[in-house]
């Protein structure tokens, strides 16, 4: 098992770390939040074409370059600490995952290739209006028509679903859960905008009204690439969780050391100290749970369902933790519009209750291991 | 902390007296709010610590809670939600150390309503340090000139007066440069922002205070005591905040509504869910309880007792607010930071309102300082501002 | 609802505390704890003639003083706070409350003035080797025999099995759950003692075979009179634990005054103010619960049981915090056999799980009042 | 924290072969104990990272781990765990700062196990304040006279030489006037005296300094130099302590087995009790993840991460070891402090013994404080023994 990243995934950090203080620091993030875009095209140009990021855990074969999960570990890490509003994760995370995942050569060939480069964005729709993430009823209907399927019903909390022009949809066939690809112009599509309590990510809830759509893979197909999609998207969420929980520390730290009240930096204060430190101990224990998922997806597939599950189990709660801390130590500034602080603080909420939350994934590690093979010598995630 | 106190019997019957008297000469059904609550006054049941003419009856405080139930229950409006600053802090504040003018200028407006108050304390560079705060006033031939910011102003934008306290000697010690005003809002220079937090409204204000003159009859204690005067408004916070939660109100009703309405009741997820319910409930009734019982002890005024309920209120808050959106889970990522700031009640407010109860009103980690130090007589702390002139402490 | 002692009240616990302190302090607990007996005669003489402890809550046609639950909540505080070890609890909360909650006249004349005047010390046995103290299975089985009813089975964690001489022991007749005296020098009544957790609280496990017994009350009238018994222990142990807690956070006071490190005493430190200050939250909260059961106890029997849960799920926890932390205080001083901070921890550990631990009574209070009803103005804990 | 190390595969190689080579001469079932430890040390197995000749190979600490495993997996005796000062502690303090004669005289003994070490740092009056220490060493002709009392000594009843810091000039600063010894136990005027604590057992013993008489031989570092000396003894501890836990091992393993014994799996009070075994032993591997994480990071030496580590493991076996008792419900209520000093396991044993775990070894706000200093770069709190000759600075 190996639990740290190499110089190169080192240096790619960096790079990708020096491209968004130059793009995406506090006051470009404020200006995007207030777009209606939601995101800035100019820098996910610059993303793809200077750094091939969307690209980056794509098979070269489908234009990408091939890298492992732990490159994209280290950059989700840097997108998360600075609160990236983008379609990254839609696109690149969750609808090249689920391609990856159906055995459906041509519509690779057609699809990936466009995120990969950038040009275009994806997302998936699977999720519908009684909020649940795993193993839900799909209530949304294909039936085959005229050369294409034809979809009726409704997908909610779609993660940038206003702005991809592809969306990868799950429905409900004969043959079970299948994917089905729709172009956003398609007519039949109503997407509606939805206000949302993290105002650096950005959800819709798509009507579909007999709306035209291509068959990805076999029928049935979905279930399983949306349940290995789901895992990855845990281990990458959990990654900038650490990213954004790291930042929160940095802050925190930053402003007791300046911070003076009673003739004194705030930091001289020894429960403001110990507060730093278990903040510290939270973000390196969450780093290590999810650097544990990103070797995981890369090196141990059986074991990724845990590991991913375990991921965001810790790293929901301990950004969560860190994101409130946060606050508390910044005091009345730190509650305020201004302040990036409740940023923070809204993403980790968001961000735990995305995919399921701490509890839930608690009893999905218990019921994917069960709970006799978490013992010592017993269970596959010992690896 | 063993003696206790119950109320005296002879209080109960002045009180409920007084209450019968009331109602009966002023029926709430039939009477107009203004004259209504002059009428509470007049009868002495707006403070009944206070002494008989100005509000209230010369009693002790522990019938308070006693007499507000029985006044909003027969039909008063609701006097301490309406002017949470007037009753609880501009009234006793000015009771105890307003000139004779002061007091018969501004209690009798003050429970009417007629005055609202707002208090210009905290400052961008006094937090929890309040007594370092920057706000200077300067003696001029017909006053005081004033120069500051001030900020999380409740009701500023509504206030005819603000609770003021100014530097007025810089060169003395933090806590003995101090004087405090009874600041008329009107007054030129005085400029009010709204300030925007994070849960999207603007509940607070910013107040900028440049070159207001004040009037010498609007000083309220003796030049150089304005922080003890300050203390007495901060004091008195405390007995009036913990009065208007009724028992399993609040965060908790809110929690065990959103359970009721909850399909998934047997999950192993949902069990785990309803056990932070249940403890979040024990605690919470247990908070109450405190209260109930510190409100039984407490013979006179407030006491550092009331750090305590606000340091367990505030985390008790924080989590069954949390609670109720994990309960509401995937529902809770939608909210609305623009319909908060046209007012629009909406789920998950309070979730992040929340975040700031331990620390608005003395941070929790202020409260335990003071509770360690003033209940428990544990040794003070080094502090390096101690025994030096204001101007030559170090601030940020 | 009345939260606060009347004068009276509390000059009976001023009168508790001096007959403790002057016969109960640290160096008499440590000479009971190794004692075969287990509590001092001594003591238990001075309490029932100078005070008439033992008698206080029983009605005086029964040979007591005929005092009300508050009364008893302030001794028994007291008694907490000292963790005296006397079989109080066993013989005078659980045996009198088991008798009186049960119609027999004549079974109080005769067994209800020995232990109002401290001749008789009695205990109540009804848990089996299952450990379960509410609704559990009786399997101690009694047959009419000659004259007398027969039991056989055995009975485990009895409070005071050894000492005491009267021993009630629920068993099952064809009519349910009944009550049976059994006189403790019986035939066929092997008692062994058990080595036990908390040192300051005896307990044995109790052999019967065929041992002869008397009948108290109806056939099937233990039930209820085993469910107020245990609300009534419940809350009383809560009183116990309040006093017991207060000495903790008395102890670390002190000791954060006087322990000189780094050149100050620890208390200057303010990581040790703000763990007094929480555990002087925890106790003050604790008192209300307390105090709350109490009275209920006295005036509100519809929502005691509710109240008893209630007492018995927060004391039992602050209890046990507030103990780790005046260890955590002491540092390594704390944890050593001679200091009496473990005894403490001990005890606190051991009230919990006695009579159901924490977890166990919030989910008796939800069962009690429906999870509905705890809502605004639904339930009658609102009393 | 970004920076990251991996093993250098020369030194894997060189480890390897190492290996292969004592293993194929040394067959661990067919080689008496003490000749086989010798052999590991002789091959620079038994600190890789010690100069080659001394135990070591003179590389890196990253394969410490990796060695360990593979030696005791091949059939050597555990050396850690059976000793762990020795090995943890005086190996590497000796190596660092014996001269050659120490070095000689006692690293392939410590290793093989011939001489038991304990470490006499802690005192009834310096426990967190470990500097403030009062045991006193002057000198005298023929060397030193020690006198005072040191408490904690894990081993001392076994050990033949003891880690030993003396105050040896009380008008230094109380960091400056210590100097370390090599001592030996069997010296006239020690006597060691077991210490029972709450669980029972006597794995503590106090040891009794009365008019030792010391060789000055028997010094280690400079007179005066005793605190950078006890702060190399303390950075390795560390390094040792982690190494021994096998990932959901200890606590958490013990409290599966209850959950697998358990009748009562799906009672609303069992699942909470299961969601609390989840919790931890999600945190427990998250923690054993994060040991492992940080040895694949680190280059040379122990660093402040090992306080980190071990504030969460306390923490996590504290709540483990008391699930544990919940778990066993009523059981729990018996217990044996008689067969714990006779040393029978039980049950309940750990859950007392882990309280100890955040307060021996650095408490836990120690740690904290070292980490907000150390890690994280926070100022530091005033200090009034700062800058004074210790024997000026009050102690209790």
């Amino acid at each position: 098992m190996r639990l740290v990243f190499t110089e190169e995934q080192e240096e790619l950090r960096r790079s990708v770390r020096r491209l968004l203080e130059k793009t995406s620091a506090s006051r470009e993030l404020r200006q995007v939040i207030d777009s209606d875009l939601g995101y800035d095209p100019e820098v996910w140009a610059l993303m793809a074409d200077q750094m091939g990021l969307q690209g980056l855990a794509i098979p070269e074969e489908f234009g990408g370059s091939g890298y492992g999960w732990m490159e994209q570990v280290a950059v989700l890490e840097e997108m998360g600490a600075v609160l990236l509003c983008s379609p990254y994760f839609a696109s690149v995370i969750l609808s090249a995952t689920m391609l990856l995942s159906i055995d459906d050569p041509e519509a690779r060939r057609d699809l990936l290739p466009g995120i990969a480069g950038g040009q275009s964005i994806a997302t998936v729709a699977f999720t519908e209006d009684d909020g649940r993430w795993h193993d839900a009823p799909i209530r949304t209907t294909a039936r085959p028509g005229d050369g294409v399927w034809c979809l009726d019903g409704h997908k909610t909390y779609v993660l940038d679903g206003m702005t991809a022009n592809l969306i990868l949809v799950v429905a409900a066939t004969p043959g079970g859960a299948s994917l089905f690809a729709v172009d956003a112009r398609s007519p039949g599509l109503v997407r509606t905008p939805l206000e949302t309590l993290d105002q650096t990510r950005r959800l819709a809830r798509l009507e579909l009204r007999g709306t035209p759509a291509r068959l990805i893979g076999a029928e049935g197909a979905a279930k399983a690439a949306l349940a290995r999609t789901l895992d990855l998207a845990c281990m990458a969420i959990a990654a900038e969780q650490v990213g954004g929980a790291q930042r929160c520390l940095d802050m925190s730290v930053e402003y007791a050391k300046t911070r003076v009240q009673f003739g004194q930096p705030i930091g001289t204060f020894q429960v403001i100290k110990h507060k730093c430190a278990d903040m510290l101990l939270e973000v390196e224990s969450a780093r290590s749970a999810a650097y544990y998922a990103g070797w995981a997806a890369g090196e141990d597939p059986e074991a990724l369902p845990a590991a991913a599950s375990l991921a965001k189990a810790y790293c929901s709660r301990a950004y969560c933790h860190v994101a409130a801390e946060n606050i508390q130590i910044h005091g009345g500034i730190g509650f305020t519009w201004e302040h990036d602080a409740h940023l923070y603080f809204k993403r980790a909420k968001a961000s735990e209750l995305l995919f399921g939350d701490a509890g839930e994934h608690r009893e999905l590690l218990a019921d994917r291991l069960g709970i006799e093979s978490l013992r010592l010598g017993g269970g596959r995630i010992d690896a | 902390m063993g003696n206790s106190v119950h109320p005296d019997t002879d209080e109960s019957a002045i009180v409920d007296a007084a209450i019968a008297k009331l109602l009966q000469a002023h029926p709430p059904a039939r009477t107009e709010t203004q004259e209504l609550l002059g009428a509470v006054f007049d009868s002495g049941l707006a403070w009944i610590h206070f002494p008989v003419g100005i509000g209230g009856l010369g009693l002790s405080t522990v019938l308070h809670q006693y007499v507000y139930s029985s006044l909003t229950a027969a039909g008063v409006p609701d006097y301490i939600s309406e002017t949470p600053i007037g009753y609880g802090m501009a009234g006793p504040t000015i009771a105890e150390h307003g000139t004779e003018a002061q007091i018969a200028h501004h209690l009798r407006r003050i429970f009417t309503g007629e005055f609202v108050w707002c208090q210009l304390f905290s400052e961008p560079g006094a937090g929890s340090d309040l007594a370092s705060l920057s706000t200077r006033a300067v003696p001029t031939g017909d006053g005081w000139l004033v120069n500051g910011q001030k900020v999380w102003t409740t009701l500023g934008h509504l206030a005819q007066y603000g609770l003021l306290v100014a530097r007025t000697d810089p060169d003395a010690l933090k806590h003995q440069g101090l004087t405090y005003f009874l600041l008329d809002m009107t007054l030129p220079g005085v400029e009010v922002r709204p300030l925007r937090q994070m849960s999207g409204d603007a509940e607070f204000n910013e107040v900028y205070l440049s070159d207001v003159l004040v009037p010498d009859s609007a000083r309220i204690g003796g030049v150089g005591e304005g922080w003890g005067v300050a203390m007495t408004t901060l004091a008195n916070e405390r007995l009036v905040l913990g009065a208007t939660t009724p028992r399993h109100g609040g965060a908790i009703d809110e929690a065990l509504a959103l359970w009721s309405a909850r399909e998934d009741k047997t999950s192993a997820a949902a069990r785990v869910l309803r056990d932070r319910l249940l403890d979040l409930w024990i605690r919470d009734d247990v908070a109450w309880l405190t209260g109930a019982r510190a409100a039984q002890r407490r013979e006179s005024g407030p006491g550092p007792e009331g750090s305590v309920s606000k340091i367990a209120r505030s985390s008790i808050n924080q989590q069954t607010y949390e609670l109720c959106a994990d309960l509401r889970g995937a529902a809770s990522l939608i909210y609305s930071a623009a319909a908060a700031l046209d007012g629009t009640a909406q789920p998950g407010y309070m979730f992040l309102r929340s975040r700031a109860q331990s620390i608005e009103g003395g941070s929790s980690e202020v409260l335990r300082d003071v509770v360690a130090h003033r209940v428990l007589g544990l040794p003070p702390s080094h502090r390096p501002d101690k025994g030096i002139p204001w101007n030559e402490v170090p601030r940020s």
